[in-house]
């Protein structure tokens, strides 16, 4: 298994390569000096060539490109511009407070989204169906941080049940868990809503199948037609959808970090961002972007665990 | 009942499909018998309701798009009409294996062949899974799958459609079913392999006395392997006969026309004679004989329905036709 | 069921059935009253969006303003009415635009295989490995903050996702003969790709349009949220939401009002996009 | 020039390679058509018949130059095809034409049929506007269609009428030749017929030539002069349709025919012939790819494939039965 996720990650290497590019250019596309950004106009010119000196934008382009691709090698990601700090550590050390809350809104996402898909394809227009329904438009329908935002107002202000803060102090596990409660919820919403209409698709096109009908013609029971049968085909775009939309968790987690003051990269990338932190912002773009490639090399990974088409074809 | 009751009985069964909010008489009042060890065959082209009275006697008809409007339907001489999906479960697979047209898409991909060929096993047998397996191995030896024991575990997609077939077989007389029903079970393959496999179905059902029910378009196939026929338009059965009788004798215009029309691979045919236009669809079915419309003797007490009658002494040679149908006015 | 379809005449205009559906109905009012707020801002808001009113500041709703006031003491409901000229533009425009490039880049790729689409889907792959909002947020950071460039940078986000399904659904129309048939009839490349592909492909382009308006729509508003909206004082949802958030102790009421309206944008959008995709769907009953 | 055939197929190849494996991909190639010869004379038809894979469809396509060849050559009227520059290509096409298996896919769900049929003609300028239309109502009633039909959508005719309006596309152009690519394949016995009888009919009326692909026996009969029978994306037989299947000389053309029903309890099929699965297409076996189904099968026929040989004039066979002599 280890060596199949070598090899498939060696076939991603061009896209990985391509991906290192353009965040290397993005960032050089800014207009101006990026030392005088940094610094602002009152900066001494002493003091703006140290700053070039140590970005290394005094070198020409290509020899930049090649450091920057050497460093990421290393693993390596730069220096703060604003703190002078690895920009590696500072990832690092708030990671498992954003790999949990992602983690926590995909097994909502997974455990609320297929039974409910699966109980709407089954009984057309019947009552899960259009919990479905809504659930999948509220879901695809609010902004992380308009959603987070209405929680807040709903659960930390007006009913004090969850922190407004969700920045857990102690170490006591149940703190923890109702640190994580809301933002886990507004995450998983999403996510559910996402399963949710993947799974309801598939299973109406799946219970349409041939197969299907041989499983009845069988005299398999109507239980374990729709959930042997139909299902374990269902859940291949499943997979696929979830792979596919870690780009849209991550954006989400993201803005559901700064709604609750929760720490995790969301925060990193909003303080780079005000602050006009190059460094800080091309680190985590190729962080993001490496995860991503990575994702969807898992999920093809999967797919050869749940489709047998795809490992004997 | 006794002994020589048959193992399929179908009386005056009626389906009706729905489309735009209409119920529309699919099978008109179909009945025949299939004994053990015999192969009906019905035959007919798309649309004349041979598929839907074969879902209708397994209780498949598509929910809120079909349903039986009447009739009765009994194996071994015991009523299975009228009984809830529940109940039919008991039935399907059971008593009853089904053999459908599409061996690529009736296969489950994701589920090895040998629990798909294990299942029914598993739910009417009550054998453990690993039970079942092992008996699905057998079972691909009896249809003739080569190296048994090392495909049990394989997928569908491993197997060509010919062998994929063989898989259907297997799994629909894992419980030795007293009757198999065949809807267009060599349509996709090709014809070598359809001879194979048509000669399997043939085999199994002499050496465990199974009742064939064959659902096909195609008279070749029909004059090749089926003991009786019944010939289906728009819903109606329009002539049952033995098989010997029905292409020695074709009488209703709509059987003849069906064997003038098509190109035959043993002799020379300069000549073929069409069908003029085309089956109308449900909604605009004529009233009475519902091949008038492309009816070359069409009178006018063709605008009512003529009855099914006989037209020799046996009375197994029967047609559902004014012009051609004996004494029948 | 094959025996069902030889009933009547099959196959009902998916318009045909796109009129009927009430998610469409429902949708497209909620659209209308939107897309009228924004083109007669001038004439339906009571007040100029940036005037600031002498009352207190972060006031409750009253007569006088409806939905209160900000922290500058600007009416939040002129503001909310202006906000959606921003919005409804913003995404409008990168939409449009995504959607041009990408069904055309894509038609290209999936039409012509080979190498051009190995480039074109490389590169494709390359874009959609970024999180489609970081990179948003990077692109707008990178280019500055003005209209212009927000339209730009959500459009750069959203053209890989069009390329893919562009190519996807083209592939599938290769599967069909009429493209075989227009080559044997000694069509030419362009005129197949745009004269027979592109209008078979339209309707899951069009169901993918609306459906990534809202995207956009939602994009433009957490740009803002974030700091890197349209530049202050134009009034955005985004921006009233940021404003409110700061405030959320003092005046929850002014986070909350351009939440809804933005929630209800969102749904509006999402009701057509799903009602086109049923519509679409040749599952779907008639 | 003149008793030169019309189309002259040489050695023409075509080799399909693909990538499929998991998890690493690895590229595998199939000889879908294998040095394929074969001619036809003005206003006849030439039967192409065989089993699913075996490249009959591929062989058509090839020649029209809707895929790339990997070899040989195809001439029309003595010029060659393949290497036709773009634009002579377009011209040439006004020549050759292609009728599908399926109706429904073979034509543009979004174009009225007016629209579809007059396209052609205004793309190679042979007619525009009212003149086109006047030229379409013409073709409607040649394939027997009313003219209402002009202003309505390929969805709204039946599978035999789409056909119909499948062939009136392809003789819109006013082609020589048509590749009718299991034309009737789709569609019930007694479409069928009307389809096989109108091809007939046109094919007499405008004296065109067909290189008809089926895998019906019977059909290829009725319709054929002459036949080719394929397996593995080679000939293995050629002659005359009647003699060929009333006397088969390879083995598979004989399995073929023995197997092709016929309504006739009296002639029921040969049902217990052989076991035999036909081999993938990408791993065919040595010598002649028949040979683990024939039952005449020799060490011989497994180490060296036959060539196609003319055993009486007007037929050939690749099979060493029949030709002892040769070894290639």
């Amino acid at each position: 298994m280890l060596l199949f996720i070598a090899k498939r990650l060696l076939l991603a290497i061009p896209t990985l390569f391509g991906v290192l590019t353009l965040v290397f250019f993005l960032v050089r596309i800014v207009p101006g000096d990026p030392a005088l950004v940094v610094l602002g106009d009152q900066a001494s010119p002493a003091a703006l060539d140290a700053l070039r000196e140590r970005l290394g934008l005094n070198k020409p382009v290509l020899v930049q490109y090649a450091d920057y691709l050497t460093s990421i090698a290393h693993g390596d990601l730069g220096r703060s511009l604003t703190t002078n700090r690895p920009v590696m550590g500072d990832m690092l050390s708030v990671l498992p407070y954003t790999i949990e809350l992602t983690l926590a809104s995909l097994v909502i996402g997974l455990l609320g989204g297929v039974p409910l898909g699966v109980m709407a394809a089954v009984k057309r227009n019947g009552i899960a169906d259009w919990l479905a329904r809504i659930v999948s438009l509220i879901g695809l329908s609010f902004p992380a941080f308009v959603s987070g935002v209405l929680l807040l107002v709903l659960f930390a202000i007006q009913v004090r049940w969850f922190p407004v803060i969700s920045a857990p102090r102690s170490g006591d596990a149940l703190e923890r868990l109702r640190a994580l409660a809301l933002p886990a919820i507004n995450l998983g919403v999403i996510m559910i809503a996402y399963v949710t209409r993947v799974t309801r698709s598939g299973m109406l096109s799946a219970l349409g199948e041939d197969y299907v009908r041989t499983a009845r013609a069988k005299g398999v029971p109507a239980r374990a037609v729709v959930w042997r049968h139909a299902l374990r085909n269902v859940l291949i775009p499943v997979v696929t959808i979830v792979g596919l939309n870690l780009g849209v968790l991550i954006g989400n987690s993201v803005l559901t970090e700064i709604v609750f003051s929760r720490p995790g990269l969301g925060k990193i990338i909003v303080n780079a961002l005000n602050t006009r932190d190059y460094a800080t912002l091309q680190g985590m773009m190729v962080v993001f972007a490496f995860a991503i490639v990575v994702a969807n090399v898992l999920t093809d990974l999967v797919y050869g665990l749940v489709d047998p088409r795809v490992k004997t074809a | 009942m006794s002994a020589a009751s048959p193992a399929l009985s179908v009386d005056t069964l009626t389906t009706e499909i729905r489309s735009r909010g209409t119920w529309y008489q699919a099978v008109r009042a179909v009945s025949f018998q299939v004994h053990a060890r015999e192969t009906v065959a019905l035959v007919g082209e798309s649309g004349c309701g041979k598929s839907l009275t074969a879902l209708s006697i397994m209780g498949l008809l598509p929910l809120g798009v079909g349903r039986i409007a009447g009739g009765a339907i009994a194996l071994d001489g015991e009523a299975v009409s009228g009984r809830s999906d529940a109940q039919m479960e008991k039935i399907r697979g059971n008593r009853i294996g089904m053999v459908f047209q599409e061996p690529m898409t009736s296969l489950n991909p994701v589920l090895s062949v040998g629990f798909q060929i294990a299942e029914p096993l598993i739910y009417h047998r009550g054998l453990s899974r690993r039970a079942a397996e092992a008996r699905a191995i057998e079972l691909m030896h009896l249809v003739r799958i080569p190296s048994a024991a090392e495909r049990v575990g394989a997928y569908p997609h491993q197997f060509s459609g010919g062998m994929r077939q063989r898989v259907m077989i297997a799994l629909a007389l894992a419980c030795a079913p007293k009757v198999l029903i065949a809807d267009e079970p060599t349509t996709a393959l090709d014809v070598t392999i359809q001879a194979q496999v048509l000669a399997l179905i043939a085999g199994l059902q002499k050496s465990a006395d199974l009742a064939v029910l064959l659902i096909t378009h195609n008279l070749g196939v029909v004059a090749s392997v089926a003991d009786r026929v019944l010939v289906m338009y728009g819903g109606d059965v329009v002539e049952s006969a033995a098989v010997r009788d029905l292409f020695a004798r074709p009488t209703h215009p709509y059987t003849s026309a069906l064997l003038a029309a098509m190109p035959r691979a043993d002799r020379s045919s300069a000549v073929i004679a069409p069908i003029p236009g085309q089956v109308p669809t449900l909604a605009d079915m004529p009233a009475g004989c519902r091949f008038q419309s492309r009816c070359p003797l069409r009178e006018e007490r063709c605008a009512q329905r003529p009855s099914l009658t006989a037209i020799d002494a046996a009375g197994t040679h029967q047609v559902r036709c004014w012009v051609r149908g004996g004494a029948s006015s | 069921m094959s025996a069902a379809t030889t009933v009547g005449p099959a196959r009902v205009s998916t318009w045909t059935r796109a009129r009927g559906n009430p998610a469409i109905i429902a949708g497209s009012i909620i659209c209308l009253i939107l897309v009228i707020m924004a083109l007669f801002a001038p004439w339906i808001a009571p007040y100029d969006p940036n005037k600031q009113m002498l009352g207190p500041q972060l006031a409750d709703p009253s007569r006088a303003h409806w939905l209160g006031l900000d922290s500058f003491g600007r009416d939040v409901f002129s503001r909310i009415i202006w906000g959606a000229r921003i919005s409804l533009w913003v995404g409008v425009v990168a939409t449009v635009m995504a959607m041009i490039a990408g069904s055309a880049i894509g038609i290209v790729a999936g039409y012509f295989g080979g190498a051009i689409d190995r480039v074109i889907s490389g590169v494709t792959d390359i874009l959609l490995s970024f999180p489609q909002l970081v990179m948003g947020l990077l692109l707008v950071a990178v280019l500055g903050a003005s209209i212009g460039n927000i339209i730009l940078a959500i459009a750069i986000t959203a053209v890989p996702a069009f390329i893919r399904l562009a190519r996807g659904s083209t592939l599938a129309m290769r599967e069909r003969d009429f493209i075989d048939a227009g080559r044997a009839l000694g069509f030419s490349d362009m005129r197949i790709m745009f004269a027979h592909v592109a209008p078979n492909i339209l309707d899951e382009i069009i169901v993918m349009g609306s459906l990534w308006l809202a995207t956009a729509i939602r994009t433009e508003s957490t740009l803002a949220f974030i700091g890197l909206g349209v530049p202050p004082p134009t009034a955005t949802w985004g921006g009233i939401i940021r404003e409110g958030f700061e405030y959320l102790n003092d005046n929850y009421l002014l986070a909350v009002f351009p939440s809804l309206a933005i929630l209800i944008t969102m749904i509006g959008l999402n009701l057509i996009g799903d009602g086109l995709r049923d519509a679409t769907d040749p599952r779907a009953p008639q | 020039m003149s008793d030169a055939p019309l189309l002259a197929i040489d050695r023409l190849t075509k080799v399909f390679v693909t990538r499929r494996g998991f998890p690493i991909p690895r590229t595998v190639s199939v000889r879908a058509v294998d040095s394929v010869s074969l001619t036809l004379g003005r206003g006849e038809a030439l039967g192409i018949v065989g089993e699913s894979g075996c490249g009959k469809s591929t062989l058509a396509r090839v020649a029209l130059r809707l895929l790339p060849p990997d070899g040989g050559g195809v001439r029309l009227d003595g010029e060659d095809v393949l290497a036709a520059s773009p634009a002579r290509l377009r011209q040439l096409r006004v020549r050759m034409q292609i009728v599908f298996q399926d109706p429904a896919s073979a034509l543009d769900p979004r174009q009225r049929i007016g629209c579809s049929l007059a396209e052609p003609m205004r793309v190679h300028g042979i007619a525009r506007g009212a003149a086109a239309i006047t030229r379409v109502r013409a073709l409607l009633d040649e394939v027997g269609l009313p003219a209402t039909a002009l202003d309505r959508f390929p969805h709204e005719f039946s599978g035999g009428q789409r056909q119909r309006i499948g062939i009136a596309r392809a003789l819109a152009l006013g082609p020589d030749l048509i590749f009718a690519d299991e034309p009737v394949s789709a569609l019930d016995v007694s479409v069928q017929a009307q389809i096989l009888a109108l091809l007939a009919d046109l094919k007499a009326r405008r004296n065109l030539s067909f290189v008809f692909i089926s895998h019906d026996l019977g059909v290829i009969r009725y319709f054929c002069q002459r036949a080719a029978v394929m397996y593995l994306g080679r000939v293995v037989e050629t002659g005359p349709a009647d003699a060929l299947l009333d006397t088969p000389l390879h083995p598979y053309t004989d399995l073929l025919r023995r197997s092709s029903p016929v309504p006739d309890p009296a002639a029921a099929i040969a049902m217990q012939l052989q076991e035999g699965e036909p081999p993938s297409p990408i791993n065919p076996p040595s010598g002649c790819h028949f040979h683990p189904r024939c039952p005449h099968a020799t060490d011989h026929c497994r180490a060296v494939a036959p060539s196609l040989v003319e055993i009486t004039p007007g037929r050939s066979v690749a099979c060493h039965l029949h030709a002892p002599a040769t070894h290639t």
